[in-house]
């Protein structure tokens, strides 16, 4: 068989998404790779600014559909330093709780699609059981499962429902528990280290130099996060410690997603124990109105009429479950964002597929693709 | 040591082999083969005119087409692929929870082998023309569920320059389901109701 | 780091150039420079100030001219440094930054194409997120969006 | 005779309608029909017959039983709403796909594209007809029906890449060569676990095997044998974790991507068909067929067709131990597959026969005693 191009995508069991991955292919071995974006773009970016500032979270959520919560919080810090508000304390606890919770769940999802494509066929269940959990969690107080819309300028919607902490708890338990089991299936199994180990290794220099960050950089040695490097929200007063592996490879990227959930249960009791003992309002108080501060009710006459808050950019940057997450809120004084704009993280990693992918066979893409957590909705945006 | 009494094994003296010495050939079964002849004669011509009664009231068509209209709906394959947020959904309605293989729903990679196409998420310009060419090669009978409210009427992405306002502008659509995104819940009623659709289909 | 430390770096290098570090909230700064001076602030700002790490480039139009603005990460300081630079809207052309920073090259084409800046000796300048043929710059202010009845007959060709 | 057979169900089968239909028609007629080569013929079309029948509604059964069983492990309930627990469920779909339409690609070779699948589907149905289900429910004493028996079941590979290649698309193409050379690779280890069975038992037929099990099943002695075949029954069975053709996760369906509606049936049926086969063979070999050991009361082994359960059951068994495996490990990579193929599993089944030579010299194994007849 001569060389030849392949399409893996749009519609193929290894994207887990709409993108497409062009494929040169020798035999089984690669020669080169060309990641074809855009089927999913929907202009987050250009409707972002036709709309309210708390308009836009509802395509945040949408924006990345298994770490929404992440995103919320991600725009919402940036708008908050363009409109010069701040939230409460304990609003700031409740994000780091839905931050948590989504990357708990944003890594269950990760990991029933992961084994999927190494061809374990039963934890992909597990982790959607698993993740099911979680969701009922977010559920309770966001009234969501996958798109929350919970987090506004300024605080959050809700407080939390009475006996959630003791619910959280036995959920936590739990989980513990299971990933003892998942690692049993996969780590336990020398056909698992077969396929994944020295797989689609991105050494620590290569990242870098593409941009690469999240698991994919902790699992070459660099233990960067930005919850301990460039703290935001409450993380400085919180104890966990940064996953990393020295592998560069699907294995070392396997390995640092499990201790990172392990390490988000561990902020989870944290916060949940926090909540309990301090009670407190959760929205600021000094809102315009036009930006639906608690209980105003919509449509009356402070809310259509055009306030000039005074001009500012806002940039924020938070470690979301696929990695560095950046936004940059230009407000020029309106009701609406003047421009914002998105970091992508798996927009960076993708970026760099020619570097991990080529050398490798086809039948090394499922799992290569799949230790990148490929999310499109935030690639395309 | 003794060897144990081998149990239902009678080995025969000599093995049987094809075509000769066979057991029940030369038996005469002469007035049991009548008494059967008897009703058989009795049988056939009233199994006929049954039969024909049957298709001259309903016609072939009814008699064969609910049996086949059972199985469509019985087993409705969807194409494996997700377009954006609905397709997590879409995922956790296989997941243990919801196990929507209950009814018989197997999602197939290959259009070829797709009964049905689920079209779970939003749907864009660039990706319009892939959607049409996986709908064409979806052999017949098919349907098309738009899940979702970006499926159904663009939801929130309705007024983006890159987005299509609703699948229906593309393939031809038998249920919607509303929610953005709707619940698992909600995606197994959505296959419910084309269950339904089928059941009443005629031709 | 603080603006200060950053402009005592870069300013004998580029001298008028560099038009100003302003401070910027949460960041190392906000470094305005001449667009003719691209290819020689970025090695300085990788090597001399160590942000090894470009995260973002993006543009913003601001009608009577754009903006094209980089956010680079420094490990050892751990901060971001904020590069912008201001290009005219007749001739938006700045020149890439992808031979400097790799992970510039999936920015810079999503920039182009949205926003409209050409990015001069960039390797591989094709549509990213639009598809091929796509004459439509979406960011500009100048863009509007439709309702989809009228949109549709203006994206049909795809 | 007493015990009822297949033969003896089937000629008489065939001798009653004759007789019935001899009995309606005029002398000369009647003469001819009830002849002694007319009503053996009617006989074998029936046993033909029955056996068709009987693998189909196996095969379908055990569909049936590895997505209940599937489902179990995954923590869900499986197929359930179509007749009671599912069990129409696969009907269901074989009359979906019956209506379907059957697409070709407009480049594919149309010969190949059609003859393939029926190729397959007939060269794994034909195995049963050499198959014994229990005592007398055989095909007759064909003295090397192993051999042929393993003969037919490799011709699997030609067919799947003669359709994967008339499919003319290029994750086709891919499964195809990936599983003619999986077939080709693994086909040797599996004759080799098979002579150690041949070495013991003393013979080619598959009757004479199981009879010889009688003091001890084989899976004991033979235990690298068993381990040696059950690996390559797997990999000729293209089950997880060998089922590198329809890999899912990169080559779409593997080499029935392009196939849909009956064409698409054949091969679910026929890849079925194989796992029922190789099931079917593990037992044989093995675990001793429809015998049972003394142990168990007579009660239990002396009903009606008593073998024919005891055999369907640990069939069954044997399968949801194939379920299992796929339920809970990864799948592997070609050139790792290739390369445990050709050195490990030959290696692995050279000692396998060392071992069964050795036993037969001996004629002695602990604990399972001395057989002095053994080997001859």
């Amino acid at each position: 068989m001569s060389e030849m191009w392949i399409n893996m995508g749009p519609q193929h069991p290894m994207t887990h998404g709409l993108w497409n991955l062009r494929v040169k292919i020798d035999g089984e071995m690669i020669l080169d790779v060309d990641p074809e974006m855009g089927y999913l773009h929907r202009g987050i970016e250009k409707i972002s600014e036709d709309r309210h500032y708390n308009e836009v979270i509802t395509l945040m959520d949408r924006c990345c559909y298994v770490a929404g919560l992440a995103w919320e919080h991600l725009y919402i810090i940036a708008s908050e330093e363009a409109l010069h508000l701040e939230a409460p304390e304990r609003a700031l606890y409740l994000r780091v709780l839905c931050e948590e919770f989504q990357r708990l769940a944003s890594h269950l999802m990760w990991y029933a699609a992961f084994v999927q494509d190494i061809g374990l066929m039963s934890p992909f269940l597990y982790g959607m059981r698993d993740r099911d959990l979680i969701l009922d969690l977010l559920q309770s107080y966001t009234g969501a499962r996958m798109t929350y819309e919970y987090m506004r300028v300024g605080g959050v919607r809700s407080d939390l429902p009475p006996g959630f902490t003791d619910r959280t708890r036995k959920v936590l338990d739990w989980l513990n528990a299971r990933f003892v089991e998942y690692d049993q299936l996969c780590l336990g199994s020398d056909i698992f280290h077969k396929r994944c180990d020295g797989l689609g290794i991105l050494k620590a220099n290569d990242c870098v130099a593409h941009g690469v960050t999240g698991p994919m950089l902790r699992s070459a040695g660099v233990p960067r996060d930005l919850r301990r490097d460039r703290p935001y929200a409450v993380y400085d007063q919180l104890e966990f410690d940064i996953a990393h592996a020295d592998t560069a490879d699907v294995t070392g990227r396997y390995l640092v997603r499990m201790e990172e959930m392990r390490q988000s249960l561990r902020i989870l009791r944290q916060v949940v124990d926090w909540l309990d003992r301090h009670p407190g309002p959760v929205m600021a108080d000094q809102l315009p109105r036009w930006l639906g501060a608690p209980y105003a009710p919509v449509g009356n006459e402070g809310y259509l009429l055009k306030r000039h808050y005074p001009k500012g950019l806002g940039f924020s940057a938070v470690e979301e479950p696929h990695g560095e997450a950046q936004a940059y809120v230009v407000n020029e004084g309106g009701e609406h964002p003047y421009r914002v704009k998105f970091r992508s993280p798996v927009f960076a990693n993708i970026s760099a597929a020619r570097q991990y992918l080529i050398g490798y066979r086809v039948a090394d893409i499922p799992p290569i693709m799949g230790s990148v957590d490929v999310c499109v909705g935030e690639v395309d945006r | 040591m003794t060897t144990p009494a081998p149990l239902l094994v009678s080995k025969p003296a000599e093995p049987l082999a094809l075509g000769v010495d066979l057991p029940m050939v030369d038996q005469p079964a002469v007035p049991f083969i009548e008494i059967e002849t008897l009703r058989a004669k009795e049988f056939i011509p009233a199994a006929k005119e049954a039969l024909g009664s049957l298709i001259a009231e309903q016609g072939q068509a009814k008699v064969i087409r609910p049996v086949f209209n059972w199985a469509g709906r019985n087993s409705l394959f969807p194409l494996h692929w997700g377009l954006a947020c609905c397709a997590i959904e879409f995922a956790a309605a296989f997941g243990a929870r919801w196990d929507a293989e209950r009814f018989g729903v197997v999602p197939r990679s290959s259009p070829r082998q797709c009964d049905v196409m689920i079209v779970n998420g939003t749907v864009t310009w660039k990706v319009a023309h892939k959607l049409i060419t996986l709908y064409e090669q979806m052999p017949e009978p098919k349907w098309v569920i738009a899940m979702g409210n970006c499926a159904t009427g663009g939801g929130p992405f309705r007024t983006a320059y890159s987005v299509v306002p609703g699948v229906d502008k593309l393939v031809p659509v038998d249920v919607y389901i509303a929610g953005c995104p709707p619940r698992p819940e909600a995606m197994l009623d959505g296959i419910l109701e084309l269950e339904k659709l089928i059941r009443e289909r005629k031709e | 780091m603080q603006p200060d430390d950053v402009s005592r770096v870069l300013a004998p290098a580029l001298g008028p150039k560099l038009l100003a570090v302003e401070p910027f909230a949460g960041m190392a700064g906000r470094v305005r420079f001449e667009r003719g001076a691209a290819l020689e602030l970025f090695p300085r700002v990788r090597d001399d100030l160590g942000f090894r790490h470009l995260s973002m480039v993006g543009g913003i139009d601001w009608v009577d001219h754009r903006e094209v603005f980089y956010v680079v990460w420094s490990d050892a300081a751990h901060q971001y440094l904020l590069l912008s630079t201001d290009v005219p809207a007749d001739n938006p052309r700045v020149e890439t930054a992808s031979g400097v920073w790799p992970s510039a090259n999936w920015h810079e084409r999503e920039t182009w194409e949205l926003v409209g800046i050409e990015f001069d000796n960039h390797p591989d300048l094709r549509h990213l997120l639009t598809p091929d043929g796509y004459e439509f710059r979406p960011l500009l202010r100048s863009f509007k969006l439709h309702e989809p009845e009228e949109l549709e007959v203006k994206t049909r060709h795809v | 005779m007493s015990t009822i057979t297949l033969y003896s169900v089937a000629y008489g089968l065939a001798s009653l309608l004759l007789g019935a239909l001899g009995s309606i028609l005029p002398g000369a007629a009647r003469a001819a029909v009830t002849n002694v080569d007319v009503v053996t013929g009617l006989g074998v079309l029936i046993f033909a017959a029955i056996l068709l029948a009987a693998s189909m509604l196996n095969t379908i059964v055990l569909i049936w039983w590895e997505r209940k069983l599937l489902g179990r492990f995954m923590d869900r309930r499986g197929a359930m709403h179509v007749g009671y627990a599912g069990l129409l469920q696969n009907f269901a779909d074989g009359f979906k796909l019956f209506r379907k339409d059957t697409v070709k690609p407009r480049e594919a070779d149309a010969l190949g594209f059609f003859t393939g699948p029926a190729a397959y589907m007939v060269t794994s149905m034909i195995i049963f007809g050499v198959l014994p289900i229990s005592t007398g429910w055989n095909s007759g004493a064909l003295p090397l029906s192993l051999l042929l028996a393993l003969a037919i079941f490799s011709f699997a590979p030609l067919f799947i890449f003669v359709s994967a290649w008339s499919s003319n698309n290029k994750y086709s193409l891919m499964g195809g060569m990936r599983s003619a050379a999986q077939m080709i690779a693994y086909e040797v280890p599996l004759l080799l676990a098979v002579v150690a069975v041949v070495i013991v038992s003393g013979s080619f037929s598959l009757t004479t095997i199981v009879y010889e099990q009688q003091n001890y099943w084989y899976w004991g002695p033979l235990f690298v044998a068993l381990i040696v075949f059950v690996a390559a029954m797997l990999a000729e069975m293209e089950r997880i974790p060998f089922d590198l053709p329809e890999a899912e996760a990169e080559l779409v369906e593997g080499w029935n991507t392009e196939y849909g509606g009956m064409l698409f049936a054949f091969f679910m049926l026929a890849d079925y068909l194989r796992a029922l086969v190789g099931s079917i063979l593990v037992v044989l070999l093995f675990l001793g067929g429809w015998t049972m050991p003394s142990w168990v009361p007579s009660a239990a082994t002396s009903f009606p067709l008593a073998g024919i359960f005891w055999f369907m059951l640990k069939t069954y068994l044997v399968f949801g131990v194939f379920v299992w495996i796929r339920a809970s490990l990864p799948r592997v990579r070609t050139d790792q597959l290739l390369r445990v193929g050709w050195n490990r599993m030959i290696p692995l089944s050279l000692l396998a026969v060392f071992l069964a030579a050795v036993l037969v010299t001996v004629k002695c194994v602990w604990p399972f005693g001395c057989v002095p007849s053994m080997g001859v």
